[in-house]
């Protein structure tokens, strides 16, 4: 502790370098994936957001479980956007870039803008390894980083001279706390403090005193090279980000779903019973939620995804609150029993994790194209309510909607998240829970009662829901199922005329969900030029653009969906105030093709399949080249 | 946390009660019917009160079976009913949960849930309505169809070997497995009993007559003249023997079963081979499994009923002690381990 | 024999009654399920084809298989629509209905048009089975039949008359045969022949001396009944349609199917492999197919439809042509599958029989409601083509052009049929199989081989196809998968650009196959007030529909998709030249949100969801109510 | 049918040959690099031309083993690794079709897929490659995972009962049943020709190391310490025994297996139990499948190898039946029965 005292003291003396205040950074940490550039890109984000800035960032690993050390495939990264304003996306070019061998250097450098910062740890650009990532001559000799602020370091030796005469470590150990040394070093170059890190190793490795040791002083041998060495002669800093006061956190996508799905069990006072396969993305709900058993969270891990919806749907009947998260292959094997969980109207809640397909694809990547499939992909007219979150912490709200949705209108709801909402973390206003409206349950009525005495399922109430009646509930017994059901009594019918209209007051019962969703919101001017309409994650890069460009003066609105189906009752009326619509997404145009279905309008597409999210400036430059167009007229 | 009424004390139940009212659908003379019959005797005798039962199926003329009883009920999609069935029951212990399926739904779509209900222990109760044939889309052969048998679907005789419902549940590792057949009332009626009763998972397969499709299948067991030989009770500590005067006796040898007419040889009934359904190991009952008509006389009774701790009584301890170390509301869980103030 | 000729003679010798010629006719057998309806539809059907008039049919049984005898749900009924002029449907209104007990006259009675035959088996009419069918008082008695010509006859004592003296006959037999009695009678009304009934019962019955005798004697019996009784004083007549010349025969849609996927299989020269499981109302292609063994047919009854899709792509993957059939609850297992396919860009051929849905919904009954499935219903981007034939005689068809196709272009082809397709049977010229031209495949190229000298796999041919390379193939060993792949090579590939040009590449792939798609070609005029756009099976209802108005004056063209993905180029030229589109179909406007999504148009859309095909007078209703709109403008 | 070339005669092939030049992507020590290894030591030496392999795999990190054979191959989808190959070997019975599959893939989400390529002796060859984890998602319990393990998936401890894989597979009525384990390379190869040998579905279970997320777990039995106590060789026709000195052999007692130091005990090698992989059956193997550690030694070798026609032999002789029944052309088939003509 003493050590973190000297540090904040040297950090007071004012020292040499000059100090420079930027608005915004975004910075990159990328290694091997043994590396533990996750690890460093979480501890600068946590410094980051205790700065007070606004934070967003965004993690990326290999595929592979362990890919062959320092090979292409095995890099894995961190990237951080840090801000003195509001941000929405984790940044498009990068400021820094760290890399900590040269495969890291070679899949990560076309993002590092020109003149941007590039430190490198030269000790691993051996041979061996830049033959490994491909190269045949070093790139630090060839010439093709000139247009970059270089700063080679030899990280492997420095942090080796830090460590290694500390006692009970390993000659493997020493390794392992290469990253800490270059988190110390960026931490100097961007001016976070260290503290929060070394309280953190100090916590993690409470039992193994010599690795925290090894940590921390690498960490700070890090920082004191980035002080004291000659060659980074500027420091700079990001002020405060003017933030909503309140209690903030950092949180993922998964996190925040997990923890707003706990938090509906609550207020519906209900069990939730999470079943689930794992599967990439997905299954870190799973992960995260089997850790609130305490709170009333039941996890079944099932033997494949059938299983797993089939699981809930008991689960349901039963009373408890029935949710699953899957992706993309997991949803197609879903597609049946979702049906029948339509048909028998039961409240469940499916997350679908989005990845790039089609097929097994490319697992770890995010994607929008399971759209489609949510509101298609089963047989017959089977309808559900379809929500989309727009960032992690949204994932709470919308977590909660869902169950709020499913119970009140007794169906089915699907909250389509992706990998990138998933992994990203987002700094979060955390809500007051004692604030939060109790979720309640649509109880059986006297007038579900038959004329023969018998109760009748599907009398519906003024939503159009059926009562939910959970077995032990005396006098009540009653059987749904699969068949089409006669209206009131859910008895077995052939009836064409009753078919009818039973598909349509499925219909209705959804459509009727409209008046539980918010009016859609622009921002920007109610009418103009261009509206960019995107949904669910892709809202940060869609907005920034927007918002850019609005302040260059364009006449650019935006919205994003986070409701799907049913659409917002007032869309159609904001669309037709703009003279184009672009619908940017990460699939082939499937919210494109749902407007111009629903709304029989020309609208402009932007699409990205490349298992990555959107930059914000490929959306400037499509906004920039229609408004062209549209002032060509 | 659901609005149940006090259950106790539960009124005297009978059959009628739990009739739903719906018109029977099943074809006249389908061996269904008496298997309805039968699980109707046996529920109000069980002491539970009749809106704690659940009976969940898949798809098949066999799964139509909760329309008919006036308990809950879920007539599911094909081959998916145990994992419904898994799910109700970890979500509420409370109920009695029943699981009605066909060789077709329940082996050949749906074996793997049912291997993994098995497997788990999951206390739900299985009766796998075995009519050799696939009822309602009018006569394909099943995984335990014969071969060689001419179907819809193998007009020149099915090629597919038969799978042995009972190896293949003791293969998952089954805690309770029994075998009855639709025309021995008295037997089915203390076979269901005994699978109700059974702490864990219970897997009851039901030799079912479909009149239409596979007429006869079961006559060797069902025929007044041909049962004697074909069929011997298992009964728990009891000598294994058949044959119209009991004449007959199962002997091991080595691992393999011998029909020796004991009587005549001038054995005793000790020497015969003893069923043992708590045996730990399920080693007797897999060699009792592989006794199949005509070569042998098929068992039918309580092949195995052992006791393990079932999924959802660990499902729910591991619950309870999780809410045992709780030491903070969730709205702390919420706020993280880092969190921050903005003023 | 000589009772034939005997017969033969009568019919030649006027009989005292008056003859009334028809242009058309609608009648219905109908009865209780072991009455044999069904049996006595197709027999009346293959009369009245012999003599040359037009037909169409459309059976309708009960979902149970014995439902119990005499109740409404047992009702079993086969419709009849012969003509002396083209005809496209099995009819609207009846003319005749024959009602074997009370349960079939309550189900069907609302089908008779007024002033319509009604002949009733009286001797079914007692007391018990009334209060099955749910009648308290006899509707023979109560004057609700006062707007039918009723015909009550004592059908069971007659049948029994003609038949107990007949040696060898039980008296359970007896009461089989009563349905010959039925269509005897039936057949003098409307001057059908017998005698290919009754050589259809000699074949038939060719080793029971007893029930040959039997049945044709009641046969007669009901023939003679009709043609001595005085109280039918009409027999009506049906004069030839004029056909094209050639071989006739009349054929289900199953059937067709059938015959065309063998056929298929003989023009490619590979061996058919079907595997499917069985599920209602496909299963009658597995029945089908399983007998075509000798002609290269292999079929696979698998354990579930995932299994079923997962045998086929591993026979395609061996050089056969891998088939698939299923309906609803089978597709959607098959979702994960089938984009397994879509990117491995393997041939094979799904049909999916439409069902009414959602979940299991009503197995037995037609709907359309799975075209968004087929097109959406998988994870990711992962287009495919999608058929849909019109009538019996167009699944021949269709099935040859879907494996054309996925062989030729490497991808899965889904063809959507349904319930009614299936069991309706048509008169259908049957094609000469050696006119049709071979099925080519895309055999290795050169240019498929890398650098390296390994073989890639995807390497594209003009069609974007890559080549069809089987197991065995020495020198040519690969791997593929569903992870996404390198372009080219095929090897796995996360590469984010490359992931995009697959995505774009597969969707081109799937594009192009238009240009194998005839032009969309419109019957009535070429522009106008209203253009009926079908699919499928409505075909016949919406043309002729559209031929009747026209041949009232009105301005309607109609047009049928067979092809709904992709669509024929000429499309959007159609749509724009009629001032209204109608998109009839038996779902909740699916092909209407294909049509507004792609053409962004407004159309109109008349749904049925009733699992029961469009009547021709349903069509013809809102046709003119829409031009009764535009008139207004 | 196909373009297939004359396959014969075929060249003298080497492990090189089967190397794809893929990179292997697994992680540095894990077990599946043995078996990858053994694997191409073994096909070059069956006599098959290299084109006539075919391996088929679903998903995991076993089920990437295609990629790194330079034979045909398909990574397929989660689970369904054996409705591809059997619908490859029933249309291509001259192909040698080898199936890789995962705990996870195979037993969880593929259990019921295997079992029925089991149950109708598809001619492949099936290799479990067993973890007893989830290693491609990252760590979760699989079917085969010790109750009690802590994982990603089960902070506390998983309460899943394990399924022991040749018990199931012999309750799937497999003709070949073996296991071997990734540390025993001569074993393995033994075992992998034996199975490429036998006609019929070969089923081989192989103990493989997760060094990531389950270390250790077999390290019983391949710890040069422990191994001899925890493991023995099943030979056909020979005694049971084991031990460092062979000192220790296998009882049979009624039905349950004994171990005994038979040569301090005095007893003769006669006296053990001796190993019959043909019996017709399965109650042995069934039998020795029961023996686990650490109660028992645990078998490995081959449990079962019984001869019964294949499923695609049979359905060829149907195939070919039909083709010599056929009389006329399809055209008249097209023609139908009854049919007419318009002039
Ligand atoms: C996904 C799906 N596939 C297929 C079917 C069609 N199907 C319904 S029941 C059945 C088999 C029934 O056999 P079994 O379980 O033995 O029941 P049984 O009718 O003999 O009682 C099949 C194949 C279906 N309903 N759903
Ligand atoms: C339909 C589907 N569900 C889930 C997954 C995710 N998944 C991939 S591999 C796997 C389990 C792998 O375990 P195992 O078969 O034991 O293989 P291992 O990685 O251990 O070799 C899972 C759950 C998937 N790819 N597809
Ligand atoms: S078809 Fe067979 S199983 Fe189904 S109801 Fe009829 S007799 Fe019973
Ligand atoms: S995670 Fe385990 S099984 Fe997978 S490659 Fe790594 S060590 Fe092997
Ligand atoms: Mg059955
Ligand atoms: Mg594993």
């Amino acid at each position: 502790m003493e050590e973190v005292q000297k540090l904040e003291k040297r950090k007071k003396t004012p020292n040499k370098k000059s100090i420079e205040e930027l608005e915004r950074v975004v910075i990159r940490l990328a290694g091997d994936s043994g590396d533990g550039m996750q690890l460093a890109g979480l501890k600068f984000t946590s410094a980051s957001v205790m700065l007070g800035n606004d934070v967003s960032t965004f993690p990326d690993y290999p595929a592979e479980i362990r890919a062959p050390q320092g090979t292409l495939a095995g890099v894995s990264g961190f990237q951080i956007h840090f801000s003195s304003t509001e941000i929405y996306t984790p940044g498009d070019k990068l400021d820094t870039l760290v890399a900590m061998n040269p495969a890291a250097l070679r899949v990560n450098i076309e993002d590092l803008k020109s003149t941007g910062i590039l430190i490198i740890n030269q000790d691993s650009f051996t041979p061996r390894a830049l033959s490994k990532a491909g190269y045949s001559i070093s790139p630090l000799d060839d010439g093709t980083l000139s247009n970059f602020r270089v700063f080679p370091v030899n990280i492997t030796k420095l942090n080796k001279e830090a460590v290694s005469s500390i006692e009970g470590i390993s000659s493997k150990q020493i390794n392992l706390t290469r990253n800490f040394f270059a988190l110390g070093l960026i931490s100097w170059l961007y001016a976070r403090p260290l503290d929060s890190t070394i309280k953190w190793i100090e916590k993690k490795f409470s039992n193994r005193p010599a690795i925290v040791k090894a940590n921390a002083k690498t960490l700070k041998a890090g920082y004191y090279f980035g002080e004291t060495n000659e060659f980074l002669s500027v420091q700079y800093t990001v002020p405060k980000a003017e933030m909503k006061p309140g209690l903030y956190r950092y949180i993922s996508g998964s996190q925040a779903l997990a923890l707003g799905l706990a938090t509906a069990s609550q207020l519906a006072n209900r069990e939730l019973f999470f079943g689930a396969y794992p599967i990439t993305p997905a299954s870190d709900l799973l992960h995260e939620l089997v850790r609130l058993r305490g709170y009333g969270v039941k996890t079944f891990q099932a033997e494949d995804e059938i299983a797993a919806i089939g699981s809930i749907i008991g689960a349901s009947f039963g009373g408890s609150i029935g949710v699953t998260g899957t992706s993309g292959p997991g949803l197609a094997l879903m597609s049946e029993a979702l049906g029948l969980a339509v048909i028998t109207e039961l409240p469940l809640i499916l997350v679908n994790v989005q990845r790039a397909g089609p097929s097994t694809g490319m697992p770890t990547k995010p994607e929008q194209s399971d759209l489609l499939q949510v509101l298609f992909g089963r047989n017959g007219e089977s309808p559900l309510p379809v929500f989309a979150p727009q960032t992690p912490g949204d994932c709470f709200k919308l977590a909660i909607k869902a169950v709020r949705i499913a119970i009140k209108y007794m169906t089915p709801v699907v909250l389509l998240s992706d990998a990138y909402l998933a992994n990203n973390i987002d700094p979060w206003k955390i809500p007051n829970l004692s604030k939060l409206s109790p979720i309640e349950i649509n109880n059986p009525r006297k007038s579900s009662m038959g004329s023969d005495g018998r109760f009748t399922p599907y009398t519906r109430d003024e939503n159009l829901a059926r009562p939910y009646v959970v077995p032990g509930t005396k006098g009540l017994e009653h059987r749904i199922g699969g068949l089409e059901k006669e209206i009131i009594t859910g008895n077995v019918s052939y009836d064409p005329v009753n078919h009818e209209k039973m598909v349509n007051l499925r219909e209705q019962k959804v459509s009727g969900i409209g008046k539980e969703i918010p009016s859609q919101v622009v921002e920007g001017p109610s009418k103009g030029d261009i509206l960019v309409l995107s949904w669910g994650s892709t809202y940060g890069a869609a907005h920034t653009a927007s918002e850019n460009l609005r302040k260059e003066g364009f006449s650019v609105a935006d919205t994003n969906l986070r409701f799907l189906n049913p659409l917002p009752a007032n869309l159609g009326k904001i669309l037709s105030s703009y003279k184009q619509i672009l619908i940017p997404e990460l699939n082939n145009g499937q919210l494109h093709f749902i407007i111009q279905a629903r709304f029989s309008i020309i609208a402009e597409s932007l699409t990205k399949v490349q298992g990555k999210p959107f930059h914000v400036e490929e959306i400037e430059t499509v906004i920039k080249n229609i408004i062209g167009g549209i002032e060509h007229d | 946390m659901t609005e149940r009424e006090n259950p106790l004390p539960s009124p005297v139940l009978s059959p009628k009660d739990f009739d739903s009212g719906f018109d029977v659908r099943w074809c006249p003379g389908c061996g269904d019917y008496a298997i309805l019959a039968n699980l109707k005797r046996v529920l109000p005798t069980l002491g539970i009160p009749k809106e704690d039962f659940v009976v969940i199926s898949g798809i098949g003329c066999s799964s139509r079976f909760p329309y008919y009883m006036d308990t809950y009920g879920m007539h599911t999609i094909h081959g998916r009913a145990p994992t419904i069935a898994t799910g109700l029951k970890c979500s509420r212990p409370d109920l009695s949960v029943w699981v009605v399926t066909g060789d077709g739904d329940g082996l050949s779509i749906g074996g793997n849930h049912l291997m993994h209900a098995i497997r788990r222990n999951v206390d739900i109760k299985i009766l796998l309505f075995n009519n050799q044939i696939y009822g309602l889309t009018k006569g394909q052969y099943s995984p335990t169809t014969k071969q060689s048998k001419r179907t819809k679907s193998s007009p020149t005789g099915s090629i597919d070997y038969p799978v042995n419902p009972i190896s293949w549940a003791l293969g998952a590792e089954a805690t309770f497995i029994a075998r009855t057949i639709f025309q021995y009332p008295d037997h089915m009626q203390e076979v269901l009993r005994r699978a109700a009763e059974h702490k864990g998972v219970s897997f009851v397969e039901i030799y079912q007559n479909c009149v239409i499709f596979n007429d006869g299948a079961f006559r060797y067991a069902t025929d007044k003249e041909m049962r004697y030989d074909n069929v011997f009770e298992l009964e728990h500590g009891k000598p294994m023997k058949f044959g119209r005067d009991q004449e007959k006796g199962i002997f091991l040898h080595g691992l393999t079963p011998k029909v020796i007419n004991f009587k005549q040889a001038g054995f005793d009934e000790s020497d015969l081979l003893h069923h043992d359904e708590n045996a730990q190991e399920s080693t007797l009952a897999f060699f009792l499994s592989r006794m199949r008509y005509p070569e042998f006389p098929e068992p039918i009774g309580i092949f195995r009923a052992i006791q393990k701790p079932t999924y959802n009584d660990l499902l729910d301890a591991q619950m309870e002690e999780a809410k045992n170390t709780v030491t903070k509301p969730l709205q702390e869980i919420v706020n993280g381990d880092e969190n921050w103030t903005v003023t």
